[in-house]
This record gives structure tokens, C-alpha cells and sequence, in this order.
């Protein structure tokens, strides 16, 4: 009766305790995204030491997939290059979309996502923080 | 088709008309709450269409042969059904595809002829984005000033507001008849004669109204009534706007093209009579075919028998989630002062969490911001669930709905575990 | 349906899928000519509308239930279906109501944008009034000028005078595909080539084109192509509208309402991505779907054997019709020039008073303007009569049509008496 | 299968020889009518003598019904009062749209126009002639 494929444990812990949520006052950048289909909103911090992202933090609201999401990426993205997560980015878009992909180890949170792609309508919720960071990386 | 106001309302012959409602979703069967968007449709309805293309059809107004002449006697026929079923006449109704367009046709004819710059449009906080879109275009193209009344923390309209606004002297007031978000209903033959009186125009938006309620446009005065066919109980891509003759003909044309000219040189051209100037290009016959079958069924089953329904749902539904104590009920709490359906939330859920968790029980209810962002900003939310009912539903139907929301809280824990 | 292009065309299997065929009109089979009006609807196309209905009916876009992800689902594969058909990405085509409105949607959202005082826009005398109307109107919103290029006397576009035209570096061609009474193909690629070597943007009417032959927009290399579902099979209330993506996006939205926004704030709004940026409102979702079964069923007869079978069908009628002293044909004479329709006129009977006259053998003509009054004045005659083909058509039907002509001439006299 | 109904003896032979055909350059007044649906169109003439009709005419082009129609009506007119051809106007319209009327005589030509009532198409075009009428009688 429970979708667990969806509602993966690691999905509903990332919602019950986001990480990293909040405003990043010091941010270097950041950029809004919203899901113009449900209303969810989304605001993206990323802090920068030279090339290297030192501090990453999301505020917004949403359902629990776009909101464990952005508290999976706050956490993956942490130490990063720009580049790193740039292809980051690009390897979770590709997974939530079907597309070819290096997928992400058992243990990965990330990996947790992958039971989205059976939902059409909730792609967009796990991809809103994701497509919030790329125009974010573009807008550099 | 087996209904008889004088005795009991007997929703299972209703049942037994709607094809859609023997489907199962999973192992369960299909609990249909999502009527505020689109409704199902009865066999009668989907048979108006079979019938219309399997015998009669052919383009209309132009053919001499006997299928044009009974195409057009077809779709002549519907358009005085639903005139008649809103309390108009037929050279009144215009037949557009749906409530947007309908809005967006008087914003564009009447409003790119009326309105100049710093003229005031007085629209409320909550209308569907079908309602407020179409004026902020006609704005920008004009300079006209938009003007918002507010509603209440019942969610009911700010009376008071209203007033204030009419004192601007406005050159239109638009408003929704049923708010499709709070329920509520707006009293819209006091708001038409109130603003009358201030020297406004009056558009109706009765998208939510005309299926669940009668309604008539004649006592409720207004200058434009606007609703959408997919909403009761007929195919997509219909609908209607009523507007008072006079209006219509001093209107300039909407679109242009076929059918609504009367001659056309190459400098300029002349209109046909009304309503056919508004309805340039072949119209979605079919389907305004099976709007006039829709309009049958509403009356033979009687909208007075179909609202003392839904209130009951409504009813139902209100006093098994005013007991819950995480969750929240938006809009007025008396049944009666509003129409069948009922936004609530979770304290603790995400709406779409809760929608989805609830699709696989087989109930269909709606999450999202239901078009209306405006009230989900003064809400202070981004979105609400929704379950609105119609003439099919039942009273077990809401239970069963009202008792899968344990299985929310069975994902998300009581308190959302947050 | 059996029909496999690689054997030869069987028109009977064609025409058992089509149940309106099997009506008799008084004592006489249909023989249905008047398919440039509108076309037939074979069963596949009236079973994908019930299915619909029956299964899988639901708002589209903004439910997370198994229902509106269907329905979702069901609409989006239509679009790219419609899409590919003409050689098109699903991004670019627009959902309308017909031609007529696609037309309006480039006018008003493109138009209203783009056309400036003193600009010019090049039509052709040609044009059904939907490729005319809508650009007086936005002429007389934008101070815009029209130039029509004439056509000669065997019904082909002036290509001197269209080049002459080009020379005042007009800002949009917009010119049809296929004459809806001259029958006439006009070389689309090469007037957009042309028209965009002078800088202007092409805009052709595809409504008689598109059920009729195969086209691909791509390699036409125009900026917008519109066309109607109900002449190719579909049902009413269906269109499309394909324009280049980067003029999509630069457009400004043409209607307002749910769907077309990103974001409504109280003072202006964004907008959602092309195309649901240009669907504002609920779509008419049923009725797109039938279009993809429509586009299904053309392309599993073949759009080139539709192509030929028509041409055979013309052929004969202006062979037959050729032969007759007292019938005049407008249009070129050459078949492999024309698209499947011929227009006609006795040279001493209205045609009114023809067709009415073989709607009494069951035969279905039209007689009248067409929509193209200018046609008309340059033809000096009031009317015509036009036979329109279709796939299901016969070679039989069109010699029963031609002998039926007899009767007219009995009721007229050989020379209308007069 | 021809139809007698519409296609009276009467009404052909007024189609085919038209009373009172073509322009009247001196004409008190005139007025101009179009039917939108096949572009049929008439314009009428009227010479008046104080309040008597001394001579109509009409021009213009139109099917069989029309211009039948129009014929008939040329011929009836002659001689009346403005008045008496208002009367007669709203008769035949009454007769052609079903409304309660006085019946024409059996003999008098208007009557052939009744059987036209069955074919609602065609309506319109019997009415041209004198919906035109009406409009010029109207302005005055
Ligand atoms: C060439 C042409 N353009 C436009 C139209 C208008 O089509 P619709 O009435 O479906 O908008 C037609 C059909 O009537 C046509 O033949
Ligand atoms: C109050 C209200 N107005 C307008 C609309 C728009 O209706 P449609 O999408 O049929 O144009 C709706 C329905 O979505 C509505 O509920």
C-alpha cells in the first residue's frame, strides 16, 4: 500500500532533517527556482573559495522529494569544484530523465532518487534543485 | 438515466452512467475527487458524440447539403440548450473553448476598445490565474491599473474593500461566482448591482458555479458570464462566455477569420450578426453538440437535487477533517456558504505527498496551487490538497477518502516527524 | 483497416472504417464531396475520443493521480505524433482550435509585438478570410499595411508581382499552401526563400495542405504553419499551429490563464515554456488525442498514395467536367498543379441552385464564397460550386456526380433558360 | 427527384424572366442587401409619388430563390402606399419564417414562395429581396 519506491527510507530521513537548510548570507552566488506546476520553491547558496565550493545551502519548500533532493545536493556538493559539479549536475539530471549515466553506488544517498523516475509528475520536484544549480553554474 | 428529482436522489443509476467509474486504479477502485478541474463524462454525452459523426457530420452556416443543414441545426439547437440552461438567450451565447478563453475574448474585444490608460480593472485575491492573466495583458496594452479586493481569514470577499475599490469609479469589476480553491460563493448579484451602480461593468467568472449550482444571468444582472463545458459533465474544448446583446454588438471582433464577416474587401470588413462575429473559423461542433447533451443531464437530474448532493458530501467531508487536529481547512466552514469541495493540508505533509500516497488507495484528489497563486501567497502556503465533488460521488466515497489520509501519516509519521 | 501502400490503394477498406458513409440521403448512398469543409471521421479517430472518455479522462498537467498522468501522457504523445507528421519537434507546435485561431494567435501575440506603423505585410488575393481578417484587425491596432499579390488567369500566384512586392521589405508573408477554391498548390519553399532573402517572416496556411499531401515544414524553411484537425480526419475543435522555437520564445503569450504562467504576482506574471506558454486554459485534450489517431491512420494509408488517389479523382472531374459547354472551371487546368478539388460554375444556373439540386441524388457539394469573397470579385461571379475529394472518394462517385449534373440542366434548362 | 417543392413553375419562370431588372436612375430611394453566407446580393429602387410606390426595381445577382424573389416583389409593389408595403412585407416574411399570417391567394405568385420554408438554407435567400425592404422603408 506504501510506495516504498518512491518513498525510500533515505528520501523521507533526508526530508525530516534537511541538511544545510537555511540563508547563506555570505553566499558567492546564488540563484531561485521554482516549479511553476506545483508552486515549490527554492533558493540556492553556494560559497566559493576560488574554484572550490566551501559552503552549499538551500531554503525554500516543497514536497518531500524536491526538499530531500536539495538536502542530498547541499551534502554532495560540499568540496567540490565547479567543474566537479557541474558534471554532477549532469549525472543526476541524466539519471532522473532515463538518460545514458556512471550511476551512482548502492550506498550513494543520491542513488535514492533513482525510484522517481517511475513518476513522471515528481521528476520535476527531484530535479528543481538540480536545474536551480545549473543555471546557477551557467550564470558564472 | 433513471433519476426523478420528486424521489430520492439515487446516486448509484447516476453511477451506472459514468463509463470511467467501473475503472480500477491498481487493486482499487477509482475514487474520483478531482471534479474542480475536469469531470467525467456519461455514456449520454460520449454518445452525442458517436452519433454526431457517424450521421451528421459536416461544416456548418455555409453547406446547402442535408448533413450542413443538420450540423448546423445541431449546433444551433445546443446553443439555445445552454443559453437557456444559464437563463439566456441564444444570440447571447458566444461558444468558446473554455472559461480562459472565454475571459480572455472580453479582455481583448471589449477591453482593447474600453479601456484606457489609468482606467481601474477591479479584479479579487481570489481568482484563478484564468481571471487575472488576461487583464494584466490588456493592461500593458492599454495602461489600465489592476485592483485587487481581498478576502477574509474565513475566505470570504472583504465586503468593505469592495466598496473602497467601487469608489475609484472602475470601468470593469471581474469575479469569480465560486472560488475554486476556498469554495466559497461569491454574492455576485449584490456585487453586479453595487458596481452597477458605480458606473463598472461586470464580468462573472462562473467556471465553478454553473456545474454545481443553477444559475441564472438574467438575476444576477452581470455583463459577462464565462464557464467551461469539461467541467460539466462535456467534452474538452468547449465552453461559453453569456454577455448582454447590446455588449456583443458594440463589441469589435475577437478573432477574424471565417464565418464571422459579412463582407470582406481588401482594405477592411464587416461583421456578421451576433454571436457569430465573436466565432471566427469552423467551431468545435461536435462538442458543442455534446455540451447541449450535458446540459439534458444536469436537468434531468435537476442542479437544485445535484447542489443539495455535494452540500451533503461537502458537509461530510468538512466535519471528518474539522477533527483532525494536524491538518488545516481552508475557506468558510459552513457548508452552506460555499460549493463541494474542501483545500486542506497537513500541518506536517507536503499536499503532494499527501495526493500521491492517496492515488495509490485509487483516490484521485488534486495538490498543486490550483492556478491561483495569489491565494497560496496570502495562505502563506505553496500549495493546498483538494477533493471536490460532484454528482456521482458518495458519502462512502468521502469516508473511504478521509480514512486513506491514515496512510499519509503512516509515510510521514503523525506529526510529519519534522 | 487493411490498406498497405505497397499493394495497391483499397479504397473500400478505407471507406468501411468511415460509418457515416454508410448513409443515405432519402433513397440515395451519401456521396460526401465536400471534404475541403470539413473531412469524415473514421472509426479509429470517433474509438480514440471514447477511450478517452471511457478510461483515462483527467486535467492534464498538474495532477499527480494516475488519471491526469495519463491524461498527461495521452496529450504530450499526440503532440509529438502531430509534430513529426508535418516534420516539426513537439516544442514546436501549439495545440488551437483550427486554423483560424492559429492564425489569430501569430496575429495578435506575434503581430501586436512585431508590426509597427507603416509596416508591411504581403498577402495574396487567395487568402480564405482567416489569412485575412486577423491581419486588418491587428493592421487597424498597429497602423500596418496590407499588399495583396495577385493571382492570374489560370489560378497561379503572380511571381512578378510577389517579387515586386518584396521589394518594400515587407515584415511578414503570410500566404496559403493549397487554394480552397482554386485548388491551386502554391511553391511555398521558394516564396519563403524569396521572403526571406527580402527580410520579412512567412507564415503559410496549411489548412487544405496538410490533409492532402505530405509536408514538412523544415524543409518548406517557413516561420509559422497553421492547420485544422477536422479536415484531416480529426474532430472539430482541434488545430495546430507550428512556428520556429526561437520565435515561440521571443513571443509575447497570446491568451492568459492556467497553465501558460510560471509565476502571477498581483502587478504581472512570467511565463511557462514554449508551447504551453501559447495553451492558456485547459486544452482541449480528447480532441488532440483523436488528432494523433488521425495522423495515425493518414500515415498508415500513406500520405503520397492519398496524394495520388486524389489526383486520379481530379483528373477525371475536370476530364468529365472539361467537356461541358455550359461549365465554366476556375483554377488550373493540370492536375499535378491542383490539390484534390475542383470549382465549377454553370454558366447559367447559381450554384446554389446546382447543389441544392444534388443534395437531392445524396450528392454532397458545397456553393457559395468559400470564405474567399476576394476570390470571388476577381472570378466577377457571386459563387461557385466546388467538388472536394478525399481518400475514401471514388472514381465511381465522381461519374455519378458528373451525370447527376443532368438533372440540374433539367429543372434549369441546358442554358439556364435565360 | 426534382423537387417541386422549391423548384415551383412560378418560381422558375420569375428567375428566368425577371420583372423589372436593373438599375432605375431616378429612384426616390434605395438601399443595398447581402447574404453573408453565399455573397448573394441585391440592391432595390424605389420611385415614390408622395406616399404611392410608381416604380421598383431591382438589381443584382443571387440564385433562383433570390432572384425570384426579388422579381416577385418588384411586381407586387407597384402602386401601393408605403404603408401597404410594409404590411406586405412583414406577410411574407411571417409566411417564410412560419409565423401566423394571412395566407396568399392560391393564384397570387408570393404563394409559390411558401414551399421554400421547408428548406431553412434557403430562407435567407427568399428573404433577401425583402429584408432589404425592410431596412429601406425603415430609413425613411
Ligand atoms: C485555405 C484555408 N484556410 C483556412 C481555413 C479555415 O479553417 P478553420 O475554419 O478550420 O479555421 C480553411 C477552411 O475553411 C481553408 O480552406
Ligand atoms: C474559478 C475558475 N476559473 C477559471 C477556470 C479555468 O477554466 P478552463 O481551464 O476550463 O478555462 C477554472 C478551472 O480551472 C476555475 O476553477
Amino acid at each position: 500500500m506504501v510506495d516504498d519506491e518512491l518513498y525510500r527510507e533515505i528520501i523521507l530521513e533526508h526530508y525530516h532533517h534537511p541538511r544545510f537548510k537555511g540563508a547563506l548570507p555570505d553566499a558567492s552566488m546564488s540563484a531561485e527556482g521554482m516549479n511553476p506546476l506545483c508552486g515549490d520553491e527554492i533558493t540556492l547558496y553556494l560559497k566559493t573559495d576560488g574554484d572550490r565550493i566551501v559552503d552549499v545551502r538551500f531554503d525554500g519548500r516543497g514536497c518531500s522529494i524536491s526538499q530531500a533532493s536539495a538536502s542530498m545536493l547541499t551534502e554532495a556538493l560540499r568540496g567540490l569544484t565547479l567543474a566537479e559539479a557541474k558534471r554532477l549536475q549532469e549525472r543526476v539530471k541524466a539519471m532522473l530523465t532515463g538518460a545514458p549515466h556512471e550511476p551512482f553506488d548502492e550506498d550513494d544517498d543520491l542513488n535514492a532518487l533513482e525510484g522517481v523516475r517511475q513518476y513522471p509528475v515528481r521528476i520535476k520536484c527531484a530535479l528543481l534543485a538540480w536545474t536551480t544549480l545549473e543555471e546557477l553554474l551557467e550564470a558564472t | 438515466m433513471t433519476v426523478d428529482i420528486n424521489t430520492t436522489y439515487d446516486v448509484q443509476a447516476i453511477r451506472a452512467d459514468f463509463p470511467i467509474l467501473q475503472r480500477r486504479i491498481g487493486s482499487y477502485p477509482l475514487i474520483y475527487l478531482d471534479n474542480a478541474a475536469t469531470s467525467q463524462k456519461p455514456r449520454q454525452v460520449i454518445d452525442a458524440l458517436v452519433h454526431y459523426y457517424e450521421f451528421s457530420n459536416a461544416n456548418v452556416h455555409r453547406g446547402l447539403h442535408t448533413l450542413a443543414e443538420e450540423a448546423t441545426e445541431a449546433y444551433e439547437t445546443a446553443r439555445a440548450k445552454v443559453a437557456r440552461f444559464i437563463g439566456a438567450e441564444p444570440e447571447s451565447l458566444v461558444f468558446t473553448r473554455n472559461t480562459t478563453e472565454a475571459i480572455n475574448l472580453v479582455a481583448y474585444a471589449w477591453g482593447l476598445a474600453n479601456l484606457r490608460e489609468g482606467d481601474v480593472v477591479v479584479l479579487s485575491e481570489m481568482e484563478h490565474h484564468s481571471n487575472i492573466v488576461p487583464w494584466q495583458l490588456v493592461a500593458r496594452l492599454t495602461g489600465a491599473k489592476l485592483h485587487y479586493v481581498p478576502f477574509t481569514s474565513d475566505g470570504e470577499l472583504d465586503s468593505d474593500a469592495l466598496e473602497q475599490t467601487l469608489r475609484l469609479e472602475p470601468k470593469l469589476v471581474a469575479i469569480t461566482h465560486v472560488s475554486n480553491v476556498l469554495g466559497t460563493v461569491n454574492p455576485v448579484e449584490e456585487i453586479t448591482r453595487k458596481a452597477h451602480e458605480a458606473g463598472a461593468r461586470v464580468l462573472v467568472d462562473g467556471a465553478q458555479a454553473v456545474p454545481h449550482k443553477p444559475v441564472d444571468v438574467r438575476r444576477i444582472g452581470c455583463d459577462f458570464y464565462a464557464f467551461s463545458g469539461h467541467k460539466m459533465l462535456a467534452p474538452t474544448g468547449i465552453g461559453a462566455l453569456y454577455a448582454r446583446r447590446e455588449l456583443l454588438e458594440q463589441m469589435p471582433p475577437f478573432m477574424g477569420g471565417g464565418s464571422m464577416i459579412r463582407k470582406v474587401t481588401h482594405a477592411s470588413s464587416t461583421w456578421a450578426d451576433v454571436p457569430t462575429k465573436l466565432e471566427a473559423g469552423t467551431p468545435n461542433i461536435a462538442d458543442a453538440v455534446a455540451l447541449g447533451a450535458a446540459v439534458d443531464y444536469l436537468q434531468a437530474v435537476g442542479m437544485e437535487a445535484i447542489q443539495q448532493h455535494e452540500r451533503q458530501l461537502t458537509e461530510e467531508a468538512l466535519r471528518l477533517l474539522d477533527g483532525e487536529e494536524d491538518i488545516e481547512i481552508y475557506g468558510p466552514r459552513n457548508a452552506s456558504r460555499r460549493c463541494g469541495l474542501v483545500s486542506f493540508n497537513f500541518k506536517h505533509v507536503h499536499p503532494h505527498d499527501a495526493a500521491q500516497i492517496l492515488d495509490q488507495r485509487g483516490i484521485a484528489i488534486r495538490a498543486g496551487h490550483h492556478c491561483c497563486q495569489i491565494i497560496m501567497r496570502k495562505l502563506d502556503v505553496t500549495a493546498t490538497a483538494r477533493a471536490s465533488f460532484y454528482l456521482y460521488n458518495t458519502i462512502e466515497e468521502v469516508r473511504t477518502f478521509w480514512k486513506a489520509l491514515d496512510d499519509v501519516r503512516k509515510v510521514f509519521g503523525k506529526h510529519g516527524g519534522r
